[in-house]
């Protein structure tokens, strides 16, 4: 039992840490967050060439192989950067679903794009109806030779609109909230048929709807109908990855607030010096701790393939949920007025930290997943 | 005790009732609601009112106030927060005309009151500085006296809609000894005279509300000042405490309420309505049943000012529970939009999005967080009612 | 509109304080309470001729004809001065009962001799397996010739081991939870086959396990299986004086702890010179005054009859409850040791304040039909 | 980063397991719980562990610690608390003797530690005064020096089980000069010795755990300061951080919270099982996440500590958090109690009161205020941390 980093570990972290450090100020970010889809080629291509893209990918399929542990280190740093390239929709989501599908042609050749740096990638998984419920497919496919034919409307694509493919989740059976006869298909976004309206999210990166109107040539990933199981694996670690991510974006917001409140003086002292706010901010770095604490928990369990895996996963999901909402809030209250500026960092850590707590659930809503695991209730 | 109203107040609140619903047409909220129109739709609605003879109830009779009673004023509140009726820009119908009515030679309200009655000019409010947040009395701009002239040079901050103003009320530094409270002066300015600039913030909301207006030798005619040179400390406080009244916005929040349970009827997960889930009804009922007790703390404000008495311990109450509230209620929001609580809609219509409340969800929920900060912020209520109320 | 006290209002409320300045103190409170049935007969009696024992009756059964206002005073009063004696159980439970049930000679009687102080009561509507909802009623009623035989077992009766006569919810038709089939029953509790196992509770109050064996010559009390609508009436107008008995609570313990904190130096200078805990205390402060608006606004309506009555008064219960594990647990930490110990009143009332938020169901339970009201739903 | 066990930890873990199935019988546990036999009983137990070579841990092997890994105290402890085990009482076993190891000289380990190994003596703190609370070094029991002894005068208070204790560790004050730090020393005195009182402090779960312990003119051999003279607070202060730590109580929630569980899983409102109410769901998730954690903020000192480091900025954490879940555990217990949490149940038994764990429930709820009190209160622990960890 440890809860130290391996010395290969602590390699990416420095690498990361120090890639920030030097080239990724909030002024650069602010600059990369303002190009056409919300992120700078030229960083993708040094993320790259650094190795990064390559970590969640086994071996066999030319990557890294990294555990949950070394997904962890790289997304806290990013974290703490608030770097808004597409890792999570292309490594983590669309390379994750198709490292976790199988190792065929398709998946050689996708991946080594990914890893190389040349593909964008995106998963369209929500549509207006399914809020949180990643069952909720009414999106159709239907076989058209070895292939399939698309329709339907999925919406927040993220990445949607510089993705090169995208994997659809579509209905190949069954009724519209069923688990069952979900299938997961590939797509050319430059295929007939395929409309994209794309949008800024509030945290810069960029989401987009993808209307589908009789797309053909749909490759199916995985078995037919049992796309959901594929899903939830690859969702479950991306959630887990985004966790790590909130965790370096918390431990950035009570640094900054900290360190704020040490400069800024009102009533002829620091405002540091007032009581009533050094306890709150001691309530946002044990809330920070807490976090921390569970997130060790969480990887630790998901790299030991732990039957508790899960409830580990939820616990840290509503955690982040909550504890976000509590340095975030406290974080631009405790600025003040410069709070409320768009020019000061701490407003986009902040609504980074709002939108990982809606991906995949909010904190109620995972809390109510939590419930039924806890209880041993339906 | 009792809350019994007469039948005269009942009939007043069913004409204010319809005159809503007659003049504030879907057309006009909808540019109201539109940063990129709001400007002229405001004033287009401020002066209707004032045609009304209803834009200033607060103001004295022979200014053009209305002279209702505690009821009366409750209800007009009730109803224009039920219609969706926005309220009126506060800087001048509100505020620096309390302050003129108050303290202002005859001469001033001649010269300034009708204006703002009819919305000619377009008023905001100069206190913050950089260096002065919640200790607004440590503000620094200087006000140099030269023969019938000030020469003002400093900056304020914050200062809201400063890019639509036609003048700004200052507090200014006349004068270094003593209690820095003491030395502080209380200016009217053109915002045409030159050395003024006003430079864009753009805040977390995405939106341009907030700007810093800088001085630079700018000089103001003696006559602008209100009341003693020193004195504009006395003039201020008195604002401050009905601002604080003003920010509760209970009204406001009662229809955001009623807002909210609508979408949980509608929005579904898993194929049920959003109001069938026990956490979304919950939250709702927390958040309602701190706004009925905020309701009757604003009657009781409300009944004190009519026996007479300033706004009493309930004043700073009303703004600590109001924010909070409304922040719950913006929370909320952004809860039920999910996804689409992320989304910055720009040109889009709702129908290319897909969604309808997502964006406005998210513009509330940024902009609410000034309401903690601004009008002394919810620490520094605590502080005072630490200190006034508590006697600590 | 007005939210002032009439004259007469007045009148009571400065007769109650005084009493309690100067008859009632902390030491002979702690009196009362140790002796038999935890209260002073002479006490009792003194509320007899002061007249407040009169308050809520209507004047055709000899009473005072009071409101809610009225009772919301007075209460309120008793709240400050911690008072044990069993108004709640033998006026306003068993006398409301009475006075709601009709105006017969029964009621005549037995509302004379609370008024005159010689008659003690108590409702005996609980039952193990109930909880907190009223309807759940398994003791058994079956007609006698014009009377009735009694069989089951109440549990935490208040009051129910001095009272000489109990009103008992018994099932006359239907289902163990409906709410049709309830009827009310008068009985002595020195009649053959009632047994009392008697215990203190933490407030200080009595109450009793009543086991009910074949006890006969019950009276019927209002209409036969149509009990429950009576039940509801009364509990309402009960719960409502609860409220205001704690909001009395309240103040008290926030203006208590805030002088603690002006006189306990720590560190060198007294406690509530310090930022943080005067924030605490303020949001005491905050916390009893919404609760008194909604006291306020549940009396008014009230006694309009208006539509919301329910709502305000379910509003009102759960702010009772919320606010008053706020300003209780804040009133021991704030008083730091001495917080802890039974010589101190503060604990005391803190006891009567968890007491009233469990009474008639606690904040969650009666939230969830706040929420029933409030959309509308189920 | 990793928590995999090995083959021995887990072997260990399943002794653990048997020894505490086999010797703490539902008897002895009876009498533990029962405020009336806890004295006995509890000592009775402790011998047990002591003939098993269990009952101090954490002392230096030589004198009879075990020499655990992490892993193994890991298992030791959530073993016991999953199998209901009291603590040992901690005065003795875990802080007086840590002092005198660290700081007594040989004669008084020999002296104090195996008659503290075998329960022999019972020990209470004397820590905290009337008017030295959260404000410790401000404490004013004075000790002159009369030849070979002190004469001590002052008073102690909150002092748990002083009613039992045959020894009480104490800080008095030697010097006046300097830092109120400065000037303490760290006494051990027999209870016996002529001048002491104790005195019953009733507290509010009605029973009798806290006193206070009066010494008039009480003679203590210089023999018994532990270490130099006015340096009591150093060797003190390093409990105190242990104490923290040991405060969170983190197994014992846990515990406790499955308690609550199957408590939910009977107990039934409006004929269904509470377990099945949302509300109710919620609040055990709640509580269930945060303990979640702190068994991984735990598992971090743990490693800390096996690290060679001393408690870091989690042990303020664990107390602050330890106490809040402890309390939230203990109010969702006098929930499910409903009016039964009211219930004072003296020497009436389950089956005549009819209910099972109201009682313990109010015992529970009512005591465990104190938690955020005593070990340095919550607010002091915050106080530490922003100073210490945040640099505030």
């Amino acid at each position: 039992m440890n809860f130290n980093l391996s010395e290969e570990q602590s390699m990416i972290k420095d690498s990361v840490a120090r890639f920030i450090a030097d080239d990724y100020s909030f002024e650069q970010r602010t600059k990369n967050v303002a190009m056409e889809h919300g992120f700078n080629p030229a960083t993708w291509q040094t993320f790259a060439e650094l190795g990064w893209l390559s970590i969640p990918f086994p071996s066999s399929l030319g990557g890294f192989g990294g555990s949950a542990v070394d997904t962890m280190v790289i997304m806290e740093e990013f974290g703490k950067g608030l770097v808004a390239e597409p890792y999570v929709a292309t490594v983590l989501l669309f390379g994750g679903l198709l490292a976790h599908s199988g190792e065929g042609e398709i998946q050689q050749e996708l991946i080594s794009g990914i890893i190389d740096g040349s593909l964008q990638g995106g998963f369209a998984y929500l549509e207006r109806q399914s809020r949180f419920e990643l069952s909720d497919v009414k999106t159709t496919a239907a076989a058209d030779g070895e292939l399939y034919r698309l329709n339907g409307e999925k919406t927040v694509v993220f990445n949607g609109a510089a993705a090169n493919k995208l994997i659809v989740s579509a209905r190949t059976a069954g009724d519209q909230c069923d688990e069952n006869g979900i299938s997961l298909f590939l797509i050319d976004t430059q295929a007939e048929g395929v409309s994209v309206v794309a949008y800024p999210m509030m945290d810069g990166q960029q989401a987009a709807n993808i209307t589908l109107n009789n797309v053909t040539g749909a490759q199916l990933i995985g078995e037919l109908h049992q796309g959901f199981g594929l899903i939830q694996a690859v969702v479950n670690d991306t959630m887990l990855a985004l966790c790590a991510e909130a965790q370096g974006i918390m431990q950035k917001l009570t640094d900054t607030t900290v360190e704020y409140s040490k400069t800024r003086e009102q009533f002829g002292t620091a405002i540091g010096n007032f009581q009533a706010l050094q306890h709150r901010m001691v309530d946002m770095f044990v809330a920070g701790e807490q976090t921390r604490s569970l997130l060790y928990r969480a990887v630790c369990s998901a790299d030991a393939n732990s039957e508790d895996a899960l409830k580990d996963l939820l616990a840290l999901k509503v955690m982040v949920g909550r504890a976000g909402k509590l340095i975030g809030g406290e974080a631009i209250q405790l600025h003040g007025g410069m709070g409320m500026t768009d020019e000061l960092d701490v407003g986009h850590y902040v609504k980074r930290l709002m939108m990982i707590n809606t991906t995949f659930g909010d904190a109620d809503y995972n809390q109510q997943k939590f419930v039924k695991l806890s209880t041993q209730l339906g | 005790m009792d809350i019994q109203f007469s039948e005269a107040d009942l009939a007043f609140r069913d004409q204010v009732r319809e005159f809503f619903k007659e003049h504030f047409s879907d057309e006009l909220a909808a540019r109201v609601a539109n940063p990129k129109t709001f400007r002229d739709a405001i004033v287009e609605w401020q002066k209707i009112l004032a045609k009304k003879g209803w834009i200033a109830p607060n103001w004295p009779v022979e200014h053009g106030g209305t002279g209702w009673s505690i009821a009366q004023e409750y209800f007009y509140e009730r109803e224009r927060a039920a219609a969706g009726v926005p309220d009126v820009v506060p800087f001048g119908l509100k505020m620096v005309s309390q302050v003129i009515i108050a303290f202002g030679n005859d001469e001033q309200k001649q010269r300034f009151l009708p204006r703002i009655y009819h919305s000619d000019d377009w008023w905001c409010q100069g206190y913050s500085e950089p260096g002065a947040g919640s200790d607004l009395a440590a503000l620094k701009t200087r006000a140099v006296r030269d023969g019938d002239d000030y020469i003002v040079n400093g900056a304020k901050i914050w200062t809201t809609y400063a890019q639509y103003a036609d003048w700004i009320f200052c507090l200014v530094r006349t004068g270094t000894e003593g209690k820095k409270q003491s030395g502080i002066s209380f200016l009217l300015i053109d915002m045409k005279t030159p050395g003024i600039t006003v430079n864009k913030i753009e805040s977390i909301d995405n939106n341009h509300t907030l700007n810093e207006v800088v001085f630079d030798n700018v000089r103001v005619p003696v006559a602008n000042r209100i009341g003693e040179e020193n004195k504009g400390w006395t003039y201020a406080k008195v604002l401050l405490a009905h601002e604080r009244t003003a920010i509760a916005e209970v009204a406001r929040s009662g229809r955001f309420l009623s807002e909210l349970k609508a979408i949980a009827n509608t929005e579904v997960s898993g194929g049920k309505r959003l109001i069938e889930d026990t956490m979304i009804q919950q939250r709702l009922a927390e958040i309602e049943i701190e706004l009925m007790a905020l309701e009757y703390t604003e009657l009781r404000v409300l009944s004190g000012f009519a026996e007479g008495k300033g706004p009493g311990p309930e004043s700073s109450l009303l703004k600590l529970k109001g924010t909070e509230i409304q922040q719950a209620i913006q929370q909320l929001r952004m809860d039920l939009a999910g996804y689409y609580s992320g989304v910055l809609q720009g040109e889009l219509s709702n129908s290319e999005l897909g969604h309808e409340f997502g964006d406005r969800a998210r513009r509330e929920y940024m902009y609410g967080r000034a309401s903690t900060i601004y009008g002394g912020s919810n620490e520094v209520q605590k502080n005072i009612t630490a200190k006034v109320v508590l006697g600590l």
